[in-house]
């Protein structure tokens, strides 16, 4: 069975270490705070200009001047710091924080990722995307392996114009964990129940399946 | 020090000297840390032609957005512009222009611009549209693009706190772009939601020295809230 | 979040490590903010071959200058080292190398170091022997030169309060160099007058956010002064 | 009469404007700081992170933590503000101090000065000048006009290494006031008693002299 979204961001939630500062993006990279395993910390940056970003507010804490990268008010827990968005930025760009976690419309065999543009459609703009992929030490895409056609999102080459080039090293998907290495997708996890065919199919670019793939575990 | 006090009394004098087709480089990120009355007052004016610097463009009734309504705005320079359907539509129309610029790219190249930094390399953007017709080096076996950085006829900034000689302290996110916004004008004003006097502010906790300040105005501020989450 | 915890309780731990020919970056002018606890780690482990990013080196017997006597230091990237004739007698003999670069471009280079800039241009040093064999470029008809970035194996900071996180405030003009040496090692380690629990420090009023740090030690300082000038 | 040194730095600073910021190198220019005209504020700016430093402490405000770019012990005035080399910098170079007042070895009537090395006897650096005078908007050189052997300073070109070219705009000399443009130097005010003749005799540039010219008004 192909992964909830909930089933996605605890496996996301997986790949951080205690001490990791983490960069979320929108949607599914979000929920991944929700997951985080027990006996780890990290520590959750906001591009806007927030080390250290807590839950949502309650209705007593909302306060207009406390908001995170997707404009959603928020809370600073214990231990935060606050900065301008040069700062904000000058952490991303010099790769100190320790894992982005961001969507994509697609990603390519090169490591290549297209998640900010669809011409003639969606021109909102990448935001801090293009410096996120640019910058961070390790970056994580996760999104539906395939589109809502079947179409798959993990090409041989990108279609889209790109957020990056050469700087995504795994992806996460409903159906399998994957490593970008040698232009070709290294198979690591299956989801429960889905099978290496099913894998097989939704892949478009070279796809490199060992003998043994082993279940993802919750 | 008569000659450091830069307390405007009227929006009119805090923007004296704006005119067509100058360059406007504001603070704010979203609807946070935005300096409303500044920007009520350049609709009041009416003045036209702008290029806006500014990471969003407010939506469609509040913030920069209100600037779209009677067409005053040429070109932003913004990373994301997605929250405002005239924006789009006058995009569409070709009535506006837009530059997107990566978020962080966007704010080195404010800083830069008022550090006397004229043009900066990053790897953001390369091999990306944002590259395409930019110089290209390597240092260390990795490409680069070369990034310029922007000044504005004006800066307009939103501060929590402004002592008479300028100097600024923000509050919590609402700081974002502005401390590099108020470096980046000919003429930086600030709006602030309280002027204190010179020695209320420690030295070491202003985020934005006076000497980068020509005017400040005490402003009130509506501070609407973009997306409204509350803990479940 | 144990996981954040940067406290280490000895010298030995605080700059294990660090290795022969290694690249340091130094907070500190002067005399003042410096890491006097690190630095007398480094005399005490002996390494050699360093280079030592620092705006001065020191006077004879106390600062960077103490590395000095066991002749630890290859290079020097410095803007000033004025005071210290030990220095000057081994630049003198060729045991020492020094590149003299000016001041306001060594604090923008280990600040681009630290936020992934690998060289921006400058106006300074242009036509003047700094400016010898760089790139040079105009913009707005002015000539400008490349200026590259610099990071190190080590930074070593002197902080004034620091949490347990690595979050750190700096005091008066002790800040100086710190906070961009903070950004610009592989392994930055903060020696501070006071460790204070997360939350002490307003996360408004903290000039080095604790991403940059990865360890924290607690020093004595003697913090002697250069030039102790009196009110007449 | 050539001036004294104090006679110099006031003349220095009748320069300075109301509301300038100004940032006062060693020697000479510090000085100009004791003499600011009645009804004139100035702030000033030291490299190593203050502006609005004041004067030098008493015996019971010494603070190590507290010094000037020329590492003296310093007070901060009311509205001061304290912050990293890095921004100190962003000010300078980005044009935001209003005058910076000098001292130099040679200047040339191409604006070019020199202040820093004397090769194979003065190695100490350059420290911040060589960014003041790259950044600041209006810079004075202020030296005797004439080293101890009456060699001029204000030469056709500098003969030593440069800190800066095509920079220099007014020099304020023990003997006259004079304007830096067109490839020469324009007298502008002579010292009290101090001959034209005496100021041509010292003046290795090309020198331009009014039918009039005034004296330093003290």
């Amino acid at each position: 069975m192909a992964l909830t979204r909930d089933q996605i961001a605890t496996r996301v939630a997986q790949e951080f270490k205690d001490g990791d500062y983490v960069n979320l993006g929108i949607g599914i990279p979000t929920l991944a705070a929700n997951f985080v395993p027990d006996g780890i910390s990290v520590m959750l940056q906001s591009e806007n200009g927030l080390l250290g970003m807590g839950p949502n507010p309650t209705e007593e804490q909302v306060d207009a001047d406390m908001i995170n990268a997707g404009k959603e008010t928020v809370t600073a827990v214990t231990g935060a710091s606050i900065f301008s968005s040069a700062e904000s930025f000058a952490m991303i760009r010099g790769g100190h924080v320790d894992i982005t976690v961001l969507g994509a419309f697609e990603v390519d065999v090169n490591g290549n990722i297209a998640s900010w543009m669809i011409p003639n459609k969606l021109i909102k703009g990448m935001g801090g995307a293009m410096d996120l992929v640019a910058g961070a030490k390790n970056i994580i895409v996760t999104m539906t392996h395939a589109d809502k056609h079947g179409n798959s999102k993990l090409l041989a080459e990108c279609t889209l114009p790109l957020t990056g080039v050469n700087c995504i090293t795994k992806i996460i998907t409903d159906l399998a964990v994957l490593e970008v290495k040698n232009k070709a997708y290294y198979l690591l996890e299956r989801a429960p129940g889905v099978t290496v065919e099913e894998i097989k199919e939704k892949t478009a670019g070279e796809l490199v399946v060992p003998d043994n793939v082993p279940e993802m575990q919750f | 020090m008569a000659g450091f006090d830069k307390v405007v009394t009227s929006y009119a004098d805090a923007m004296a000297g704006l005119n067509d087709n100058m360059t406007i480089i504001a603070g704010g990120f979203g609807l946070c840390g935005i300096p409303e009355g500044l920007i009520a007052q350049i609709k009041t004016m009416g003045t036209s032609g702008l290029t806006i610097v500014s990471n969003n463009c407010g939506v469609d009734d509040f913030g920069l957005g209100i600037l779209l309504e009677d067409k005053q705005v040429k070109k932003m320079v913004s990373s994301y512009v997605g929250e405002n359907a005239l924006f789009e539509q006058q995009l569409l129309n070709g009535e506006l222009e837009v530059e997107l610029t990566p978020q962080g790219t966007l704010a080195e190249k404010m800083r830069a611009g008022g550090a006397g930094i004229p043009a900066f390399y990053t790897a953001t953007g390369y091999g990306t549209p944002v590259g395409e017709g930019k110089e290209v080096k390597e240092f260390n076996g990795r490409p680069y693009i070369l990034e310029e950085s922007i000044t504005g006829d004006f800066a307009i900034v939103k501060a929590w706190k402004a002592d008479r000689y300028g100097n600024c302290i923000y509050r919590h996110t609402a700081q974002n772009f502005n401390p590099m916004a108020a470096t980046a004008g000919k003429i930086t004003v600030v709006e602030a939601e309280e002027i204190v006097e010179p020695g209320e502010l420690d030295p070491a906790h202003i985020h934005t020295p006076g000497i980068y300040v020509d005017r400040v105005i005490l402003g009130t501020f509506e501070k609407r809230i973009e997306r409204r989450v509350l803990a479940k």
